[in-house]
């Protein structure tokens, strides 16, 4: 590993991470300009970002509350942003247990709710 | 020199200058003004004066 | 009273004034207040000696500083002159061994400073001391190694007569000195100087009688032996002189052969027989052997004594050494015997006796030789030596095989073998020595390798 | 997926940066040292944001830099093993698009794009679908899942990271777009 230690980490939004990436840009503009991997994060991320922020971690914390539910699929979900069930289905494809019909649009109205 | 007789042992001293010549040498920003451009020269006017922002880490007893 | 007179005398007493003085002050009527204000000549009208009643004064006084003390001329060494009690709290907190602050006390108690004098004197000694200190990180090692090889290169004699003693010749010099350095058990000259309790010490008779008590007597010595072949027997012929001399009776000496050898012993004045029974002739050139070989009398080892005369008393020289027989002698004052054995020091008399003979044998040796070695590094050694509880020695066998880093004891001798054995065991060198940052070639703990810098940017 | 992560780690001050302020030279002397770069426990370091604690610059022999073992925050991209991502073509090629994911690109081999044979059309740079008539050229945004990730730690832009469309759900945006509006007429 190409540091000593790993303290703790937070999984993010990608919302969260254009924020933080906007924050950035904005902070270096004084000194020097962003990194090329940087440039590109930030242009992917204002690409692909659908909802601000604020709302996507309020989806992921409401999406905890329902159980066969793990942090990286609620936040997948609010990355992704799935509208029919089937793009929600290929987001549980390679989970052990398969969601039932209602379990699918509990998660779809809750998007919904959000977008 | 004698400021610091009593703090620092001879190795101490000579690590903290020599240290700080290498520093100096290598491009750190001088702390006192003078003309002489000799590192090693430089840094023992930095430690006759004190200057010198390095400090030696002992073994607690 | 504003004070009651209970509390007064406390007050008296935790300034360092005795209970009985407090009391008679208490009950003249003084309180704290008018104590510090009265002079000599009142205190003393309460009935206190004129000394004691100073001594209050200086006590009150010195701790008070708002009163103004108005004292007659006192007597000269009574002028601020310091007391026991405050050198002591004076001593207790400099950064001094204990055995120089004992020394000060007795010096200062006996000289009698005054106060400034008393700062004076122990400032310096501090400054002394501190100045004598070696600095941490000091390569003490390997200074002291040179210390003492470099003499070692200008030592040349090999024996010479033992200081004064001019028949009992003792290695000293370099072999001496690697003698002690290599913890033999034996020394190649064992000596013992044996010194003597009061009454045998002045009597030159009995210091003799203790002399032949002690040595080592043999057949040889008291007679000569013979093998009578036509008998079958050995015939030994006791001088009856000698015998005198080392008053030892022919009786003694059968019934001696006879126990060692228990074999039937005929005495006939002072022809003594022995006929072993067995008739090879072998055997009975064992016998004579086995008979030359027994200890009639005294300590087995100690092979000569010599009573010398020094400063008024006796003192016993002997070749040969056995520290714990001779001890054991009526006589003999075990305090001030000495042996240059120093294992046997280290049995009988513990691993610190054994330590500080090592290090007076080293000194004696260089001094010996007019060559003058700090007494540190010779100290140095000597706890090394012994650090572990017992006589260690200084080669690959001793202190230096013993190292726990491989590489080092590696480097200095063997090499392959430790290698070796290093990779079948699978030893792990954690290189916190020297030989071992030297071969792998990074700063080693030592001098300017020791100090751990830290960078405090000012901003 | 993007992580906050908390790291600690040991960096060196070129005595030249020694009169700045040291949070600020450390902060430099980490995106120096870790921005940009990849770790196979980490994933990709996009940056370090900020500097959470500094532990006390160390001298060693014959170096006249310092080092700080500093704790500080950084934003890192993981990218996961059958995680769906969405991302943009940066470039067509003959075997297949380049899709960007964020810091890092991904491969979208010609045989994952979709069920159909799919064909280079060079004039144009695009690549398009024999029966379906489907197209993809630079600029499209997709829907895909990552089925391989070696990273190379040595050379961060030889990272490879394998993508597929062909399951359901996945493939150019606007496909699923279509598919959507074709089911919601059929429900009606």
């Amino acid at each position: 590993m190409i540091v000593k230690e790993v303290v703790s980490e937070k999984l993010l939004t990608l919302a969260e991470a254009k924020n933080i990436l906007n924050r950035i840009k904005r902070a270096r503009t004084k000194e020097e300009e962003l990194r090329y991997e940087q440039r590109k994060a930030l242009e992917h991320a204002n690409k692909f970002a659908k909802i601000n922020a604020k709302s996507s971690r309020a989806l992921v914390d409401e999406l905890l509350k329902l159980e066969k539910m793990r942090e990286d699929i609620a936040i997948r979900i609010a990355d992704i942003m799935p509208k029919t069930r089937d793009e929600l289905r290929s987001i549980y494809a390679k989970e052990r247990y398969t969601l039932g019909e209602e379990e699918l649009e509990q998660i779809l109205n809750l998007v919904k709710k959000y977008s | 020199m004698d400021k610091f007789d009593k703090k620092y042992t001879r190795f101490e001293k000579a690590r903290i200058i020599g240290a700080r010549g290498l520093q100096i040498a290598m491009g750190a920003p001088v702390l006192i003004s003078t003309k002489s451009y000799d590192p090693i020269d430089i840094a023992m006017l930095e430690f006759e004066k004190g200057v010198i922002p390095i400090t030696v880490k002992r073994m607690s007893k | 009273m504003r004070l009651a007179k209970k509390d007064t005398v406390k007050a008296l007493e935790r300034r360092g004034i005795d209970a009985k003085t407090a009391e008679t002050l208490c009950n003249a009527g003084f309180t704290m207040g008018k104590l510090k204000k009265a002079s000599i000549e009142d205190v003393m009208k309460a009935g206190i000696s004129k000394t004691s009643a100073g001594k209050v004064m200086e006590k009150l006084s010195k701790i008070d500083t708002k009163v103004t003390k108005t004292t007659k001329k006192v007597k000269k060494e009574e002028r601020g002159a310091v007391t026991p009690l405050l050198i002591d709290s004076k001593l207790k907190g400099l950064p001094l061994p204990l055995s120089i602050i004992d020394e000060l006390r007795t010096y200062l108690n006996k000289v009698k400073p005054t106060e400034a004098q008393l700062e004076r004197i122990l400032q310096m000694s501090v400054d002394a001391y501190e100045r004598a200190r070696i600095e941490p990180c000091e390569a003490v090692g390997i200074v002291a190694a040179q210390s003492i090889g470099e003499p070692g290169t200008q030592m040349t004699m090999r024996t010479f007569h033992y200081a004064g003693v001019a028949e009992i010749n003792v290695t000293l010099g370099l072999p001496r000195l690697i003698e002690i350095a290599d913890a033999r058990k034996v020394p190649s000259t064992p000596i013992m100087r044996i010194k003597l309790e009061p009454e045998y010490a002045r009597d030159r008779e009995k210091a003799r009688a203790l002399g032949w008590k002690i040595e080592e007597t043999n057949i040889i010595d008291v007679g000569s032996i013979a093998v009578d072949m036509a008998k079958m027997q050995v015939v030994i012929e006791l001088n009856e002189k000698i015998l005198s001399r080392r008053n030892i009776t022919a009786e003694e000496i059968a019934k001696k052969v006879g126990a060692e050898t228990n074999l039937d012993v005929q005495l006939e004045g002072l022809k003594l027989t022995v006929n072993p029974g067995r008739h090879s002739y072998r055997g009975l050139l064992q016998l004579v052997e086995d008979v030359k070989g027994i200890t009639l009398k005294g300590v087995k080892g100690i092979h000569r004594i010599i009573i010398r005369k020094e400063n008024g008393e006796y003192v016993l020289y002997t070749e040969g050494s056995a520290l714990k027989r001779v001890l054991q002698f009526e006589g003999v004052n075990a305090s001030r015997t000495k042996t240059n054995n120093i294992n046997e020091i280290a049995e009988v008399l513990g691993i610190e006796a054994a330590r500080n003979a090592i290090i007076s044998e080293a000194m004696d040796t260089l001094r010996e030789q007019g060559l003058e070695v700090d007494i540190r590094h010779i100290m140095l050694v000597a706890d090394m030596v012994t650090a572990e509880g017992e006589v260690k020695q200084i080669g690959r066998h001793g202190v230096a095989g013993e190292k726990a880093s491989v590489l080092s004891r590696a480097a200095f001798e063997v090499t392959v073998n430790h290698l070796l054995d290093a990779g079948v065991k699978g030893h792990v060198d954690e290189l916190a020595g020297v030989t071992e940052n030297v071969i792998v070639g990074q700063p080693i703990q030592l001098g300017t390798g020791d100090v751990e810098l830290m960078y405090k940017a000012k901003e | 997926m993007y992580k906050e992560m908390r790291l600690v780690d040991t960096v060196r001050i070129p005595p030249g940066k020694l009169g700045s302020k040291t949070e600020d030279v450390i902060k430099e002397a980490l995106e120096e040292k870790l921005e940009g770069r990849v770790d196979k426990t980490l994933g990709s370091i996009v940056a370090v944001t900020k500097v959470v604690g500094i532990e006390g610059g160390r001298i060693l022999a014959g170096d006249g830099g310092v080092y700080y073992t500093a704790t500080f925050d950084a934003l890192v991209y993981v990218p996961e093993m059958q995680g769906i991502t969405e991302g943009n073509i940066v470039e067509v090629a003959e075997f297949g698009a380049f899709v960007c994911l964020g810091p890092l690109d991904g491969l979208l081999h010609v045989s994952q794009i979709a069920d159909d044979y799919i064909s280079y059309d060079e004039k144009n740079a695009r690549l398009v679908g024999k029966e379906s008539g489907k197209s993809l050229a630079e600029g499209d945004s997709v829907r895909a899942r990552i089925v391989a990730v070696s990273l190379n730690e040595h050379e961060p832009r030889e990272s490879k990271i394998g993508l597929t469309m062909r399951q359901t759900a996945l493939g150019k945006l606007e496909w699923l777009e279509e598919m959507r509006k074709k089911e919601a007429e059929e429900a009606k």
